[in-house]
């Protein structure tokens, strides 16, 4: 077994009196996919904020690249080197870019803080991941409302991928796009895993888009992880009910939904 | 490598809000170059021609102490537009910086800056101003701090909530965990996101600030004759009004309308429908919820 | 022979752009029949659904037919079309958006009854608790005082669906009603509206983005491009040997939970709109079999096999699909 | 509800006790001491010297001075005018009379004829919207002291149907000076609200859940009725709430144009007059009310929206 890349024991955070998440562990190895499964509330992208230090944990461990960092960053230093370890692609493309940077002048800001490159050598670097994302000239030149959602996805793929990072956090980066444009956006991501060796942490609801992508999964629900494994095994032999309750919920041919009545639930 | 601002959003005005543009320009003109479009002293006075009718030279006549009034006018249109000047750029740069460091630092600063502008939306900025000229003495200047102090609430709720709005979009987020400087991200990034809104409030409120300081001049605690204001000029010419020669406070009063009205038009143009209420009118909350 | 509802050569203009949203689309729906309209953004399945109860943006103009039931809904005003829009409802996608969040939800349920059955409120109330009930919601008394912001969004698109129902209508409108849901609430949803649409012999019209979905629940699926029908066929059928490359395209782009792909199957470019559409078939840019005439004609929506398709090269490439 | 009328009477009780440390603290923050600012720079006997000194404790810690004060001012004393050789309390008693009557009669006429304007110009879009575009769009920015001048001009110096200046005696020559005061003070005012009303039953027409009750075939009327105007109602009367708080501090201009014997007059006066005890007096006065008027103007809102009481407020 080769070392993890991305650890976390034991993770834990509240919200006053509410857990968002309540015990989670799991671990990412070097170059590897790891499929985060649940529903809304299941806590998944609260683990995802506190993994990049949006939000502090309220016990546990988190280790990425072999430094801890379970506590928020104290000095810029620290930040910009966690930042070179782990990046984050969000869910909605249409608030991920800011609205007044070309894609190309966002992902020279990254290259700006992150590599000692000159001007020239930078501007190579951003048609390199720009060729690497499937994003032409033209569309690296543009303002953000000029781009459709693939694209804006793309950019911020790129952007994220401009700091050199070890692992990539794919919050539902996919889940709002169309099917065929969600299809070139995971063709890309396969692309890039294979081309820089980089580990995906992949959040998402979508049990065909985890098949797709991850190697191994955990799901989710109400803030613990209620099953693990690898991808093939937990999708196709599911043994928690809870997992084999999504697994049924996926529509398809032949479908035929239990029907549940909800009485006790008051919101 | 540099972002490309030019092509941004840029605020497309239509037919009224270039109107109202012009006359903002063309009352900021006239302000400057007033005193050299007639010879007439703003200040000498000549009892014999008391509301005296228009005359070459006096092309809009004279007020109830024989000074010209056109000179009055031009020369009013000097404090009318400088002192609310102040107020907008006082209130906005406070309002701004304590809104922005409240919304990204959070904690303790920002419960004590909402604790603190709770307490200041008690003070209607007219009232504020009548306190600190009780206090301080009448003038321009207690005027100008005291409206400035009384709107740096409404700026500030509102820019705070804005920021802490673009602060959780995940542009703003993606670069926090890039690993960039706080002050970077507000610098580069926050302050230029926001800074159409804060134009557009400028703008609407450099209106408001013209009527409140026109209403603390009317009361005699503002600008001080025999200096020339068109709230001065509104206030002494209503006993000509009440004689039949309402023309210098129509004239003052009129102008007043006309700029409120300009720049009332012209900040709704720049606004995307986010507006702070107006200052002593709708505490706590907007208009619109 | 009519159906429960009949679009002939729908056609939908609205200001601005020159060309049409929504462009001849010819649909009906059987008695009883579930129809799934399947589409990308901006391909006008929303549209369609709004042109049936006219509630189309000011300054559309819209040419074709619309018939409800036999009555063309075109030529109806005042009195004639609150009637037909009363016994035709829509479940829109976003409840808590779509129902009013100042009023109860016995206020939403019973305002239908109330207004076009003249019921009591008492009677009204009665009624509504039944159809909770049947749609998955139990203590119905209680909910009918709560409101919309006291509940989940599973529950509120029940309480919207228990709403469509209670004008004992013959043609439910769905426009994505649970896409805004988790899987495991949108299996739950689904269930009863499919429950209950079988017991009542009710018609549907189904919006979805989910092919996999329209073909669990829909007895036939149409497929939409660019404000256009490209295919329509038994749900079945089109699901395993579709016909029209762009249905083939959607349908290997998506990933499969069975297994996992090498590559998916992409189609380049983006999704178009209807006004951005090139004449001749408007799928023909991103499409991998085309053909010089797929430019210069538009292709008609043709029977074929068990349906329809809107594709010159329909027969040759039917082989191609199967392997 | 309980718990949110709980935070808002203590968010009430501090704004209070906090505005009224403001207005108690310009006292020893103006140039030169306590002793000459409240003399208002006369020179006085020392009886009076001595009176004044017992009466705010000038001899004891600025704290205590504040507590003193504060604790007599809830009793209702307020002091003494260094002018009129009156109680306070007394004085603003026989001035606030005016005051109210004039901001009722304005408020009257910002709600009848703003809200009446803003439904009609929000219902009947073309030539009836667009008028009361354009001129609810002058009449907001005439300031009421502008607004007393044409009104005076007009209907006083011009037409003679109504007296310019002066309280007048008795009820009905008090409303008929009353009234050039209270439409001046409610122009801005009522095009203000006319305007929000439009916008806020426009944006309301638009919604989806709106949509929803037309694509039932809720008839249009009630469809506006039950929908648009009873969603409107929250921001339009916490409009219409807070509008007539703000004139209670901007009667002053109108009393000050027309010679009226209100509070906000007497106010102005007693700074010109550096009459410092009244100007605390009328300025806690009148703050105290804007903030009471605002807080139960919000507390209504909360009343008429039912997301509100769960506590949810920005």
């Amino acid at each position: 077994m080769t070392e993890a890349i991305l650890q976390v024991e034991g993770l834990r955070k509240t919200f006053g009196e509410s857990v968002a998440v309540a015990d989670v562990s799991f671990s990412l190895r070097p170059g590897g996919a790891l499929a985060v499964v649940g529903e809304s509330g299941s806590g998944k992208t609260t683990v995802a904020r506190m993994i990049v230090g949006l939000e502090r944990p309220t016990s546990g461990r988190i280790t990425a690249c072999g430094h801890d960092r379970s506590e928020l960053p104290r000095s810029a230093r620290e930040r910009r080197r966690r930042g070179g370890e782990v990046q984050i692609v969000f869910q909605d493309p249409y608030s991920s870019l800011d609205p007044r940077q070309s894609p190309a002048a966002a992902i020279d800001e990254v290259l700006r803080l992150h590599t000692p490159l000159d001007q020239a050598k930078r501007r190579r670097r951003v048609a390199e991941l720009a060729e690497l994302v499937g994003l032409d000239e033209r569309q690296l030149a543009a303002l953000p409302a000029r781009l459709s959602g693939g694209q804006r996805q793309r950019v911020a793929i790129a952007r994220a991928l401009a700091a050199e990072p070890r692992i990539l956090i794919l919050d539902e980066s996919v889940a709002p796009l169309d099917v065929s444009i969600q299809a070139q956006v995971l063709n890309v991501l396969a692309d890039v895993r294979e081309r820089t060796g980089i580990a995906y942490l992949f959040i998402s609801h979508d049990l065909a888009v985890v098949r797709q992508v991850a190697d191994d999964v955990v799901v989710m629900r109400h803030g613990s992880i209620v099953e693990r494994g690898p991808a093939a095994q937990v999708l196709d032999e599911p043994r928690h009910p809870y997992t084999r309750l999504l697994r049924a919920s996926v529509p398809g041919p032949g479908w035929r939904p239990a029907r549940r009545t909800i009485s006790k639930e008051t919101r | 490598m540099t972002t490309t601002l030019a092509t941004y959003r840029t605020p497309r005005l239509g037919p009224l809000g270039t109107a109202a543009a012009t006359v903002i320009v063309a009352a900021v003109v006239l302000a400057a170059i007033g005193p050299a479009l007639t010879s007439a002293d703003p200040n000498a006075s000549d009892f014999a021609h008391a509301y005296g009718a228009p005359e070459p030279g006096h092309a809009l006549g004279y007020d109830g102490q024989g000074r010209d009034l056109l000179a009055r006018l031009l020369t009013g249109a000097r404090t009318s537009l400088l002192g609310p000047l102040w107020v907008v750029a006082l209130s906005m740069a406070v309002g701004t910086v304590v809104a922005i460091a409240a919304a990204w630092l959070g904690g303790w600063l920002d419960s004590v800056v909402s604790a603190v502008l709770e307490v200041m939306f008690a003070f209607p900025g007219v009232l504020l101003a009548m306190l600190v000229a009780a206090v301080f003495g009448p003038g321009l200047t207690s005027a100008v701090l005291a409206l400035a102090v009384a709107y740096v609430p409404y700026i500030a709720r509102l820019v705070r909530s804005a920021a802490l709005a673009e602060r959780r979009k995940p542009y703003v987020q993606a670069l926090e965990v890039q690993g960039a400087g706080a002050v970077a991200i507000c610098v580069r990034h926050l302050v230029p996101n926001l800074m159409p809104l804060i134009t557009a409030q400028a703008t609407l409120f450099f209106g408001y600030a013209m009527v409140d300081l026109a209403i603390v001049s009317f009361f005699g605690l503002g600008v001080q004759p025999p200096d020339a204001d068109w709230g001065v000029m509104v206030a002494s010419g209503q006993s000509g009004v009440l004689q039949g020669y309402p023309a210098e406070s129509l004239l003052a009063g009129g102008s007043i309308v006309l700029l409120v009205v300009a720049f009332n038009v012209l900040g709704e143009r720049l606004s995307d429908g986010r507006r702070a209420p107006r200052p002593g009118w709708f505490p706590r909350r907007g208009g619109v919820s | 022979m009519t159906g429960v509802l009949d679009l002939n050569g729908l056609t939908v203009r609205l200001p601005g752009p020159d060309r049409p949203v929504l462009d001849d689309v010819s649909l009906s729906i059987a008695e009883g029949e579930a129809l799934g309209l399947v589409g990308e953004s901006g391909s006008g399945k929303s549209m369609t659904v709004r042109a049936i109860v006219r509630l189309l943006p000011a300054g559309a103009q819209v040419e074709g037919v619309v018939r409800v039931g036999g009555v063309e809904v075109g030529s109806l005003r005042g009195a004639a079309l609150r009637e037909l829009r009363a016994v035709v409802p829509v479940v829109f996608q976003d409840p808590r958006a779509h129902i009013n969040p100042v009023r109860t939800i016995g206020d939403f349920l019973t305002e239908g009854l109330r207004t076009h059955r003249r019921l009591s409120r008492r009677s009204a109330e009665d009624r509504a608790v039944r159809l909770l009930d049947e749609v998955g919601v139990a203590d119905g008394q209680r909910r009918l005082r709560q409101y919309p912001h006291e509940l989940s969004g599973g529950l509120l698109q029940r309480v919207m669906i228990a709403a469509a129902l209670l004008a004992e209508p013959r043609l439910l409108l769905a426009d994505e009603p649970t896409t805004a849901l988790d899987v495991t609430t949108q299996a739950e949803v689904m269930a009863a509206v499919d429950e209950l649409r079988r017991e009542r012999g009710l018609a549907m019209l189904f919006i979805t983005h989910d092919l996999e979905l329209a073909a669990a629940v829909c007895d036939r699926t149409a497929v939409m491009y660019a404000g256009r029908v490209m295919e329509v066929r038994a749900s079945a059928s089109l699901h395993e040997h579709p016909l029209h490359p762009y249905t083939a395209a959607l349908a290997a782009a998506r990933p499969s939970l069975e297994r996992r792909a090498d590559r998916l199957a992409t189609i380049p470019g983006r999704p178009l709109s209807a006004f951005e559409a090139p004449d001749g078939c408007a799928f023909a840019d991103r499409c991998a079999h085309i053909r010089e005439r797929c430019r210069e004609e538009r292709p008609a929506l043709r029977p074929l096999g068990d349906g329809q398709v809107a594709c010159v090269r329909a027969e040759g490439l039917q082989v191609v699909f199967r392997d | 509800m309980a718990a949110y009328l709980a935070r808002r009477a203590i968010m009430l009780a501090a704004t209070l006790v906090v505005s009224s440390f403001v207005v108690f603290a310009g006292l020893s923050v103006a140039p030169g001491n306590p002793l000459a600012t409240l003399a208002g720079g006369r020179s006085l006997p020392p009886d009076s010297v001595r009176v004044l000194v017992e009466r705010y404790h000038l001899d004891e810690p600025f704290l205590v001075q504040y507590a003193m004060w504060l604790g007599n001012a809830v009793r209702g004393d307020l002091g003494v005018s260094i002018v009129l050789r009156q109680d306070v309390s007394d004085l603003i008693a026989s001035r606030a009379g005016t005051t109210i009557a004039l901001v009722l009669y304005a408020a009257l006429i910002v709600l009848v004829a703003g809200v009446a304007f803003g439904l009609l110009a929000a219902l009947r879009p073309g030539i009836v919207d667009s008028l009361v575009v354009i001129s609810t769009a002058v009449v907001v920015a005439i300031p009421p002291f502008v607004a007393a001048i044409v009104l005076i001009g007009v209907f006083a110096v011009g037409l003679r149907w109504l007296p310019a200046l002066g309280n007048g005696s008795g009820l009905w020559d008090g409303i008929r000076h009353l009234t050039l005061p209270a439409f001046a003070l409610a122009a801005s005012a009522t095009a203000s609200v006319a305007r929000v009303t439009r916008t806020s039953v426009r944006e309301q027409l638009d919604r989806e859940h709106v949509q929803t009750a037309i694509s039932r075939g809720i008839p249009y009327a009630a469809v506006v009725r039950r929908h648009a105007l009873r969603n409107s109602a929250v921001p339009i009367s916490t409009l219409a709430g807070m509008t007539v708080a703000s004139m209670i501090a901007l009667a002053a201009v109108v009393e000050r144009a027309f010679g009226l014997n209100g509070l906000g007059a007497y106010l102005v006066s007693a700074v010109l007059s550096k009459d410092f005890a009244v100007v605390q007096g009328i300025s806690l006065v009148l703050v105290a009310s804007f903030v009471l008027v605002n807080t139960l103007v919000d507390v209504g809102a909360a009343a008429l929206d039912p997301r509100i009481k769960l506590g949810r407020r920005s």
